[in-house]
């Protein structure tokens, strides 16, 4: 994988826009998340309601990669269920370890794939929807793929 | 902008002993801090044993045997000359965090030390053996705070005051992360005054900087014989022999036993024995008498003055890109440590990497309380060996460049 | 007489690929046990990894760098492979002493085990480290003690049942001393029944027998790539996922940490990693993947076949010595252990080196207490590997007899 | 070393003589020693009296060449005085660690100076000399070099 197809447009275009940075006044959750092998950290902000996750934002220092993958999952995940979220959540971490997903929930996130081959740079990728999980995505689910 | 061309070495024969320019002659390898690239020398030292030599040392009679057995040890003799020390005085082990290791829990368990004293900017391999085998222990831990990367005689001085002897204060001679070069000397004979031990982690100063262990007169000095051209799995561990044939054994195994009982058994006496259990690293202790050999030839001080060149080359050209910033002391050797303000440290490094062949580290460096007391979670290190080249770093600053184009 | 031929593998070709028989047409190296010879392919890919693909390995994200990572993980897959375990449960070490050494001091600090059990036949490797950790952890240490050279699982069953659990017994798959076959899965399968974990020293066995970890069931496993036809300085620690994520760190530094603090640091939660502290010896991964594919060219059964029609047709021979005696069971592998009534071990072990050019061991092969189960203090050791042959057992008759007519 | 430098005549002549060995009846003193690298192990008796060692006699499990030097060793000793046989072990010692020692005080002994290239057979040849040493060499006379 060359250099362009790491840092496809799509990415740059989801680490430049700045979509969903920065913390939401509202928010009913609050969690951290870093990558300590390479320094990253996240912060996220989250606002559940009725079971739907209604809004997504984020703070942290972090690479391209962690960036756009940070904007493009709170896309992704705003307006889903809990249980739809949930899933999306871990099709990405079995896209991104390699195994086998259903694309089907995934939607733009699969833009990502291309960084499993990538060990080093999945880990950034990957930091935001691990953080998410931990709000997110119970034991159980994990387990039984959601 | 003066550009200091640098004639210390004769750069394009050097570069011709190293195999890797030859598959990737574009290669700027910026990286030598992690680990250096091998001489063709050392390459062949190492098939040459295998082919010719090979056999276990020690305690065989059989002519190949006695011909790996002598290489053994002769390689024993060699590098400990290269250090100024005695051929008793030297364990050979896996590397630096490997000696770290076997150092800090022998001195723990010995029941002889009140305090262990660590700066920190220390790489993660001089910090978490002396943290968990103190902790493990009861014997008190005193991470010195550091004010952004350096830290002076009167500093320590200060402290020491304050901690209880005897105590033991193992310190790097160059900082892996920031290439600062501490006052190891000064820091050596002080602590001696306050009755310490001194270790010198020499990972990054012996490939460096000529190192007279006799004359330092340090405790202990470990270092890694793969960031100074010799093979990965093999590093040495130096101790004045008095108190080398005390430290506890480490691993327990073949060849360090004198007499085994079944209630309980006796281990030898001299510490480059006891200290040496089981099958050990032959042909990496090869490659390191080897990378002797080739360093001695082109000479350690023209080497440190060819990278010195090279450092203060790539600092001034650093300086003048506006957004970069550089976290290196301004005499730091071999190595910067820097980051742009718009650019993430890993995402320029890749940019680096991928599109311009120039190989640069970025995160943490092994050194994340060194980020922390500068205030950052991650960087990009340029570091600079023998082989590196003028050209080299202005492959580096054009790259940057670039990358400020691309990203921003 | 009836000197069985060997036609499981095409020697000719095999002894073409070792360099060592090129150099030394008529070398008789029966030194196995001790360390293998490297085949060609081997030392390329040692020679091949420091010309192209050298560079640490997990920290770095310019190519370079990717492509060793990715040659150290795909060789730790390769020879999780080869021993039938998953990847996530192979730790490289530097050689089975320290392996063993990793596993005590993990086991004996967890606070979790009453008593460790060794037989007495065992390698020091296999015997000091538990004896060692136990009683610094005042856990029972039980050396079982064996009657000549042989172990039933009788016997243990016997022992086992005063033997107060949970308890980790340590047994070798192959004895080095004698080449007796131990029964490791009944024992494996016996063991878990009375509630214990076992560990097998597959230093010798894991060379010459195919051995599929899930199957046999036990807990941990370890083996030194020096033995089979890979490079000095590498080993693997083996063990079921869950067990080895929960193992405590040996050696701390680099790479096996997680969040560093002034206060307490944390580590790694995968044994692979946690377990893999400062840099690791990358040439000897890459080496020993390469020496697993070199014996599954060949086949490891085949291997088996040839080195133990070689064994067999050595144990005739040499009972036909009045004055020999072989100490090694009746269906011992690969290895012979054996003296002559009227020639001390050394002077034998001398004169067939010197002037024979057949190249065996003599000593206690670092098993004090087994040949202390044989009455002796000393005695020669034959081993053979898949590029030995029955010419080799022939010169190695001839210079027995020879020998008798020079010092008798 | 060929072989037959290392097992020379010499050697070989000592080995094969069997003069000295057995236990001697009227020792005043026994002391064991071994090598435990390889295995061998050594008794000797001596014979002491008046600051003379009077006779020496071995026994013990060991090759070719840690018994012929026994047997010389005890050759060379009987009938010095206490203070030269240190100085003659002393110097023993030191020519087989390849020191720099005095010639004119260790005889036949000599003959075993090859060894100092062969580091696993000088400990063969050493053995006898180091056993004699724990009851013949003061800590001083080590250092001073007798
Ligand atoms: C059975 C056995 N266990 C353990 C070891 C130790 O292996 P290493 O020296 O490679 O650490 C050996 C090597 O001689 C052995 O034969
Ligand atoms: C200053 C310093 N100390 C210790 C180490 C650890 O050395 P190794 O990984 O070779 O054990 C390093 C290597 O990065 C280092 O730079």
């Amino acid at each position: 994988m060359n250099f362009e197809q790491l840092y496809s447009d799509f990415i740059m275009f989801h680490f430049k826009n700045n979509t969903h940075r920065g913390r939401l006044e509202d928010s009913t959750h609050t969690v951290e998340g870093s990558n300590t092998s390479c320094g990253d950290s996240i912060t996220l902000y989250l606002t559940i309601g009725k079971g739907v996750v209604n809004a997504i934002g984020f703070e942290g220092e972090g690479c391209a990669i962690s960036q756009a993958s940070a904007a493009v999952m709170a896309e992704i995940l705003e307006g889903k269920s809990l249980e739809e979220a949930a899933a999306t959540i871990v099709n990405f971490e079995k896209m991104i370890h390699g195994e086998e997903y259903d694309g089907s929930k995934i939607g733009d996130a699969a833009f990502f794939e291309g960084l499993k081959e990538h060990p080093m740079r999945a880990k950034c990728a990957i930091l935001p929807w691990k953080t998410a999980a931990k709000v997110l995505v119970s034991k159980q689910q994990k387990k039984t793929g959601a | 902008m003066s550009l200091k061309e640098t004639s210390a070495i004769s750069i394009k024969e050097v570069r011709n002993d190293f195999p890797v320019f030859r598959h990737y002659p574009s290669l700027v390898y910026l990286d030598n801090a992690a680990t250096s690239q091998k001489p063709q020398s050392v390459i062949d030292a190492v098939s040459g044993f295998y082919e010719r030599e090979n056999a276990n040392v020690h305690r065989a009679v059989y002519p190949l045997a006695e011909k790996s057995t002598d290489l053994y040890e002769s390689s024993r003799s060699e590098v400990a000359r290269f250090i100024g020390a005695e051929r008793n005085e030297l364990v050979f082990t896996k590397g630096s965090t490997e000696s770290l290791n076997i150092v800090a829990n022998a001195l723990a368990t010995s029941g002889r030390y009140k305090t262990f004293v660590v700066p920190t900017f220390e790489h993660h391999s001089n910090f978490l053996p002396w943290q968990y085998h103190s902790l493990k222990n009861g014997i008190k831990f005193v991470a010195l705070p550091i004010m952004g990367a350096e830290l002076t005689v009167t500093e320590v001085t200060e402290s020491l005051k304050e901690v209880e002897a005897p105590f033991v204060f193992s310190i790097g001679g160059l900082i892996n992360s920031t290439g600062y070069r501490t006052p190891f000397e000064d820091i050596t004979e002080l602590v001696h005054s306050f009755g310490g031990l001194t270790v010198i982690d020499g990972a990054q100063l012996v490939p460096h900087e000529s190192f007279d262990f006799k004359k330092v007169n340090s405790d202990f000095l470990v270092f890694s014989g793969h960031k100074m051209l010799a093979e990965t799995g093999i590093g040495c561990l130096v101790g004045r022999a008095e108190l080398l044939d005390d430290l506890t054994p480490f691993v327990f195994g073949g060849g360090m036993v004198d007499r085994v009982s079944v209630e309980a058994s006796s281990y030898a006496k001299e510490g480059t024995s006891r200290l040496e259990g089981g099958t050990q690293n032959i042909s990496g202790v090869v490659s390191l008498a080897s990378a002797c050999r080739y360093l001695n030839k082109i000479g350690i001080s023209a080497i440190h003055e060819h990278v010195s060149n090279l450092t203060e080359t790539a600092r001034e050209m650093l300086k003048e890109i506006a957004d970069v910033t550089v976290y290196s002391p301004p005499d730091s050797h071999a190595i910067l440590l820097f980051s742009h303000k718009r650019i993430h440290s890993h995402d320029l490094a890749e940019f680096l990497g991928r599109t311009q062949e120039v190989a640069i580290r970025s995160g943490h460096h092994c050194a994340q309380l060194q980020m922390k007391a500068l205030g950052i979670t991650s960087a990009c290190r340029a570091s600079f060996y023998l082989y590196n080249t003028v050209e080299d770093v202005k492959r580096l600053i054009e790259g940057i460049t670039k990358a400020e184009r691309w990203f921003l």
